[in-house]
């Protein structure tokens, strides 16, 4: 589904942020990428999405040369993907309901439908009754639970989350990753990077640790590694 | 595109202007004063020209006739002449008149000098007015063919100095009013481009969630297009109003000059200026939001 | 205030220009913009109004004198209307000049009926150019009080139409002026208040960190009055070369209209509207950046 | 030093925020604020802040009447606290330097005393490499330890940290947290909302749980307390 070769990614300054990466995620898996701060988790989301290109190696994602897509191929790679990104990028002009439901109007599902899917997804991650509420009257945990039902609202193949949970309490973190788990369950091959030990430790999936931009690591059934 | 889709991209076009007061008002604005600058000099330059072009129709050709010609060979000239196209009117003087006129002109209370005699006699002429003046010379050459026509007098430098007023105000008029349409283009294309600049992270999030250039485009290009419409009916409505009472003030103001101040009606100026205010506000809306939009749509 | 705390406040609103680019150069470019526009009318209103000055000085008012008066009495009366501040000039038209003058403007061909009489003989008299055509019924007045001044010709049909004309013109360009001034104002402080509000977020978290209102509203303050300097300076700049070119190109192409186009210098329009174009665009820089700063500064 | 009597925030929407709160936080006391996603932490701190103003109720910190502060004392009180927001608020158009050293500037710290300063606060922070970047360049962790260092570098009596490790890893957070607590053996009053149930057992001070708008606990030597 995901395969990555010798794929490294520089900015403009600084040491490289991923420097020669390889890997190979079979659909319907669910893996954890973990690693320090600053280590390239974020990066390597990027250049999935297409939002960054490698300066060199090869991404292939479910068949698609990711590198080499047209401009006007991107938008259509892109609806085959689910993204919780970091830093939430919630429209800020639009309340809760129309963050969700622009997910669905870009697959141009009919209206009647929308109306359906997106309050039980809200529901879904607890935020039912705030779907009137623009982004900036919500709290950071809440914000980080919108970007997760836009993310996962049109059961993409392919969810990427980078640290779905950051901003949550530790139940809410879990219900969110037992949410996830459940949409692996379903087919949906699934990316969390996550700081969490707890929740990685208990959940015995597939970890790959990265270090200053190299995988460190690729455990089948791991937990958080320590360094020290 | 589905019915719902197109209603959708309505609707959200509408709603960023809604959302986005400060920067939808800032363009109305621009769009309102470019567009009420251009119809307001449009409407002045117009009526300028029109002026001076009505000026030249004051200033006529006098043709005399050769001693003894006959009443009947004179009325045949005169319709000869007032055939010719550049021709726009052609007046009589008989012998009488002319003196009449000379002396009131000219010699004041001194006139008893002259006693009963008509020093003009056989001075009966055609006076003919012309609606381009710089056909002068063209026309003059004609009548000193016409067989019966003693002399012709012209004011060749009254004409000249006319048809050059005349250029020179056309081309001053053309340079106002192509300089002010530049600087219009420029603003507004300007606060449009800004509107959508302040959004591009918004235009960002939409493309990384997989939305079509044409998807996150439509709604921005429809919100220029409605911004533009309004920006330009405002200052319509406002020239529509502010000139004719500023008509009627300086024609009321300045009756003495009457005959000088031909005003344009309203209307004679809004079959231009409404087309092309439209043209500033709803074109450049549609392409300045259009090549906004894109330029932050490499994402 | 540390003199270091002066030069990182200074740095800042150089930086900031730097950091909003996008911003700065609008509002840089709506500045020139309605500078520019505000320059170019200026000059032609400027120019206009003193065309139609010049344009009265050329009527003049004409006094015949006493039959057999004295050349004495003459020059006296001559040197004692010279006198009045209303006239600019005056000049003496011996009889033979009138006559010669009189031909050759009214009679064309046909003077040979007059043989070698003058009927204006006695019609020696004096031509007096005023400064003010408004004064002209005044100056008659009193011009019919001289003793030995005959008659007194006036043409008070001219006389009025320039008055009028005149003061035509003075509303009509003040109205200009002034409705351009508005936009102006208007319009940069529009893109000025615009350029700081999309920076309201960054305001808000300097004023959560601690910055009291002035450490952060002063680099706006300046950024605002470096963009004015420099909206104003560069159409000023434009002006000048412009002016002078087009003033050589006009005169050159409508030799012609040699005695009525007489332009101002770049000086005489110059001394009035660089100090405009400063204000406009120093002015409302520093008023549009401190308003808007403060208004995000409640936080 | 903190003092807050029966609080109230009611936002224009939906439920209060804050709903009767009462609390007394001495001087030198290192505090835990624990709890639910939308629980009313990040509001808490807002109102310490005097970002928001309380709806009823009376806060004082350092003798200062919170809510009733003049406009123009603001800036002063403000300066008296180091805050670490949820959401960073970065200056985006400075890079790491500027955007620390600002908080010095506003204290007409001297040129060459913060030119000492700043390296030695982003070190502390694990920045030193990075006081170049922008924050657009930095990851997540990186931009949340600008944050930090931000909040730091003045030395204030209070600190309040709204999440401070939500992005960082296990290490780093930890890292974090004993450079916070040698802030408070120094003497400065820290609050920390967090939702890192690891560190809240580990280091045994004072926690305070909220729910829905009310303390729920408050324990002197506590832990992370689940609701099941
Ligand atoms: N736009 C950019 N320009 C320059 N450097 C960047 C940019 N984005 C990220 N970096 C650098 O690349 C490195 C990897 O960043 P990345 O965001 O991938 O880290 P991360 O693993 O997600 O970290 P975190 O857990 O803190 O989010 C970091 O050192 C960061 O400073
Ligand atoms: N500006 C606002 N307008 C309306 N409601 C708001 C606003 N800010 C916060 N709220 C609401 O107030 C409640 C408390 O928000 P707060 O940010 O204090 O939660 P929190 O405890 O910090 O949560 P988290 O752990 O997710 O950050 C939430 O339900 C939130 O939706
Ligand atoms: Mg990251
Ligand atoms: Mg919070």
């Amino acid at each position: 589904m995901i395969i990555l070769e010798d794929v490294s990614k520089s900015y403009s300054t600084g040491s490289p942020a991923l420097n020669n990466i390889s890997l190979h995620v079979e659909k319907g898996e669910f893996v954890f990428i973990v690693g320090d701060s600053g280590s390239g988790k974020s990066t390597l989301i990027k250049l999935l999405l297409r939002e960054l290109t490698p300066t060199s190696g090869k991404i292939i994602v479910n068949h698609t040369d990711v590198g080499k897509l047209r401009h006007s191929k991107i938008p259509k790679y892109r609806r085959g993907l689910g993204v919780v990104f970091q830093d939430f990028r919630l429209l800020k002009d639009r309340n809760v309901y129309e963050n969700v439901a622009f997910a669905q109007r870009i697959l141009a599902v009919p209206v009647r439908q929308i109306r359906k899917n997106v309050p039980s997804v809200l529901s879904l991650v607890g935020l039912a009754e705030k779907y009137k509420s623009r982004p900036r009257e919500l709290s950071g945990g809440e914000q980080q639970r919108v970007a997760l039902a836009r993310a996962i609202i049109n059961k993409p193949p392919i969810l990427l989350a980078d640290e779905p949970t950051g901003n949550l309490d530790p139940k809410n973190s879990w219900e969110i990753m037992k949410l996830l788990e459940q949409i692996n369950k379903n087919g949906t091959t699934v990316l969390v990077v996550t700081h969490n030990r707890e929740i990685v430790n208990a959940m015995q999936k597939r970890v790959i640790t990265m270090k200053k931009g190299i995988i460190v690591s690729d455990q089948k059934k791991g937990g958080y590694i320590d360094e020290d | 595109m589905r019915i719902s889709t197109f209603f959708y991209t309505l609707g959200q076009g509408i709603k960023n202007i809604w959302r986005n007061k400060i920067f939808s008002l800032a363009t109305v604005a621009t769009i309102s004063a470019c567009v009420f600058l251009f119809g307001m000099f449009y409407a002045i330059v117009l009526n300028f020209s029109n002026i001076v072009r009505q000026a030249q129709s004051g200033v006529a050709v006098t043709v005399f006739f050769d001693e003894g010609i006959s009443d009947d060979k004179i009325q045949e000239i005169g319709t000869e002449i007032s055939k010719r196209a550049e021709v726009s009117k052609i007046v009589f003087v008989s012998a009488e008149e002319a003196w009449e006129s000379f002396k009131q002109e000219n010699l004041g209370d001194y006139v008893d000098s002259f006693g009963d005699d008509n020093p003009l006699a056989e001075d009966s002429n055609y006076e003919i007015y012309m609606n381009d003046i710089s056909m002068q010379e063209n026309l003059v050459t004609y009548l000193e063919g016409i067989d019966g026509v003693r002399i012709v007098r012209k004011s060749a430098i009254v004409a000249n100095m006319l048809t050059s007023v005349n250029s020179l105000i056309g081309i001053v008029s053309l340079g106002i009013i192509l300089i002010l349409l530049a600087v219009s283009i420029f603003l507004i294309s300007n606060t449009v481009a800004l509107g959508i600049t302040v959004r591009r992270e918004e235009i960002g999030i939409m493309k990384l969630i997989g939305a079509t250039d044409f998807v996150v485009r439509a709604p921005f290009v429809i919100e220029g297009m409605l911004l533009g419409l309004i920006g330009a009916s405002l200052p319509l409505v406002a020239i529509y109003v502010i000139y004719q009472r500023t008509v009627i003030y300086l024609a009321d103001r300045f009756k003495v000059l009457d005959s000088l101040l031909q005003f344009l009606s309203i209307h004679q100026i809004f079959s231009t200026l409404v087309p092309v205010a439209l043209i500033l506000g709803v074109g450049i809306g549609f392409l300045g939001s259009f090549t906004t939009a894109r330029k932050h749509l490499r994402v």
